[in-house]
């Protein structure tokens, strides 16, 4: 807490009427009750012996400086002058008789328990900020040694995988080399329209081998582009759309458009 | 760890010997020693008990080595009923150059945590009733942020408000084995500062961490859980009350 | 620590009284204890010179408590030329716990037990043209740690690559009494695990696990032996390939 401060200039002022210098700095305080509990311990008695008729009077006192110095209170402080001017005033009144109300000594007393109370948590508070306390007083262990989970794989497979893999490898390999021999095919619809681009301007007999020599430029295309060639000059001849001759065995083949049907025909 | 003997041959061992003299006693008591030295947590007996060979005698050896390590540098002790090394208590001075700079409560602060630990538990309410101030929302989000204390349940009572307990690590950190070792708990009981306040009508010790919840508390509300820290947010306290505490 | 004396005077104790029975020599010595204890690294003897009171004999503290702590579960060891509390060394099975975990090889590996399997002997650039793409390091010393593939020997040509093969534990793992009942080609496509298309473009070896090596096959030398999980290391295969296997 705060020690309370005096406001020492207005002290002096206050000393002159006459009144008790116990100006303290409200912001030091933790709501009336701190205020209550600050000013019975200024009374350096026994909190079972506080005269809570001196206290009220004192809070008083307190809150009427605080005004005079226009020094804003919280509104709870004011609830709690009213209060203890209320207390008071039925502290200094005979005792009527009794009645439902509490008495004004009961309402003192109570007052009195909740200062016990708070002083006597406020002592437990202390207690327990003065223990020793983990890494204040006290310390672990600066550098534990935590379990270190040791994880060891256990590979599980099974002869299916395996065969299952091995054949998977291979296959992609062999599928591999096979689709490289896809390229080096000329495809029927390939043959055919070159045969039907040549066919459009065809006068007279031509050899095949001739006019199919630039689709042969790789010699490994040699076997498709004559297999498929004549294939689709054979399709072409059974349209009606080209002529073939042959003159003798493994001799070329000659082509022309039309649907002129001389006697060699056959390869 | 590779003499596992059978529960059976143990029993014999146990019944027959004591257990100072049995032959893995010592071998026993290094590993419950070198567990406690190793763990960054405090250990329970039970948790020694299931890492030391079958029919060790854990009481023993705690006793044991609470004893040996007692007057050394470094204590054994019981915390929130777990065991751990730390050093002693009378050389705090010395090794308080080694303190990483804490964050030190505020007065309001450790005034809060004193009367949830004592009254635990205990509603904001109360709280404000004995401190006879507003709590503001930041000193309990503090206390909430350090660890020590937790929302228990919701009271029985119209609003439902949120009761506020300790936790184990409440009990670590002020290095205390059970919320019945709290200083001076015995005189503010004979006082009657703590018990009956909170549990007015209830008959039931206080202070209390149990787990388990009162008669008169509820558990938390799944919304509790998930909003946690700003959990105080909507109960009606006036945070903008200019006398609440810091 | 209340006990400061002048250095002067505390000259005089140190030629006269013996270290242990000095009065204060227990008082540092639970001072040193406990800083080793607290500190989160190792400490130097002038670290805990500077801490203890003023004339303490750090060496014979020191020499106390390492043969103190040499029978415990926790020893005091000297590392790098500082000291620590270490578990004792015998105990560091406490400090592990053994998870196993079930794992699956990876395709990449799986593919290379595979062909290991069929070709055996073979060396990784073997491998690599069958699969057509490189083999990681890992892919090897992730079969070498299940066992089930060892290194056999070294190709005798130019750049004496290791050779791979089956183990023992191969066979029991996958149910095999020999090697040789490994499936052949025909039962391969029997079973529908290589379709008949391909099948004609396939040879598939008989492949050997015989402990004898092969004419082509030097023993390992001596090294390979030795550094047995990074042999792989150096050997010319561009591991960066981005064609590798995964």
């Amino acid at each position: 807490m705060a020690e309370p401060l005096p406001f020492e200039d207005v002290a002096l002022a206050e000393r002159a009427d006459g009144e008790p210098a116990l100006l303290v700095d409200v912001d030091g305080f933790e709501g009336p009750l701190d205020l209550l509990l600050e000013l019975a311990r200024r009374q350096k008695v026994d909190l079972h012996k506080i005269s809570i008729l001196a206290l009220a009077e004192q809070y008083l006192t307190f809150v009427e400086a605080a005004r005079r110095l226009r020094l804003e209170l919280a509104a709870d402080y004011l609830v709690m002058a009213a209060w203890l001017a209320y207390l008071k005033s039925r502290l200094l009144l005979p005792e009527p008789p009794k009645g439902e109300e509490p008495s004004a000594s009961d309402l003192a007393a109570a007052l009195a328990l909740r200062l016990k109370r708070l002083e006597a948590i406020r002592e437990a508070a202390k207690r327990l900020g003065e223990r020793a306390q983990l890494g204040r007083d006290v310390f672990a262990r600066g550098a534990p040694e935590p379990v270190q989970i040791r994880r060891e794989a256990q590979y599980g497979a099974t002869l299916y995988d395996l065969l299952s893999a091995y054949a998977r490898q291979r296959q992609k390999h062999f599928n591999s080399r096979v689709t490289l021999h896809k390229r080096q095919v000329w495809s029927l619809a390939e043959a055919r329209d070159a045969l039907e681009r040549l066919v459009g301007h065809l006068e007279d007999w031509v050899a095949l081998d001739g006019y199919l020599m630039q689709y042969m430029v790789e010699p490994a295309m040699r076997p498709t582009v004559l297999a498929s060639a004549l294939s689709a000059t054979l399709e072409m001849v059974r349209e009606g759309h080209l002529s073939v001759r042959q003159d003798s065995p493994f001799a070329p083949l000659w082509v022309r458009s039309g649907s002129e049907r001389p006697a060699p025909a056959e390869a | 760890m590779e003499k596992r003997v059978s529960s059976a041959a143990v029993k014999l061992v146990v019944d027959d010997v004591p257990p100072e003299t049995r032959p893995d006693h010592g071998e026993a008591r290094r590993i419950a020693e070198a567990l406690l030295f190793a763990s960054p947590e405090p250990l329970s007996a039970n948790d020694l008990r299931s890492r030391l060979p079958e029919g060790a005698d854990v009481e023993a050896i705690l006793d044991e080595l609470m004893a040996d390590y007692g007057p050394r540098g470094v204590n054994l002790v019981r915390v929130s009923g777990r065991y751990t090394f730390r050093t002693a208590g009378d050389l705090a001075f010395l090794l308080a150059r080694d303190v990483v700079e804490q964050r030190k409560l505020s007065r309001a602060a450790m005034e809060t945590l004193a009367i949830i630990t004592y009254h635990q538990p205990v509603t904001r309410a109360e709280i404000e009733e004995i401190r006879g101030v507003a709590t503001s929302k930041g000193t309990l989000d503090t206390l909430l942020e350090t660890g020590w204390i937790r929302l228990r349940g919701r009271r029985k009572v119209p609003g439902r408000p949120v009761t506020y307990g300790t936790t184990p690590d409440f009990l670590n950190h002020f290095g205390l084995d059970l919320i019945e070792d709290l200083p001076g708990l015995e005189e503010l009981k004979g006082a009657g500062f703590i018990e009956g306040r909170a549990a007015a009508g209830l008959s039931v010790p206080v202070p209390s961490d149990a787990d388990a919840l009162r008669e008169d508390e509820d558990p938390l509300d799944a919304e509790d859980l998930l909003a946690l820290p700003n959990l105080e947010m909507d109960e009606p306290t006036d945070d903008s009350d200019p006398a609440a505490d810091e």
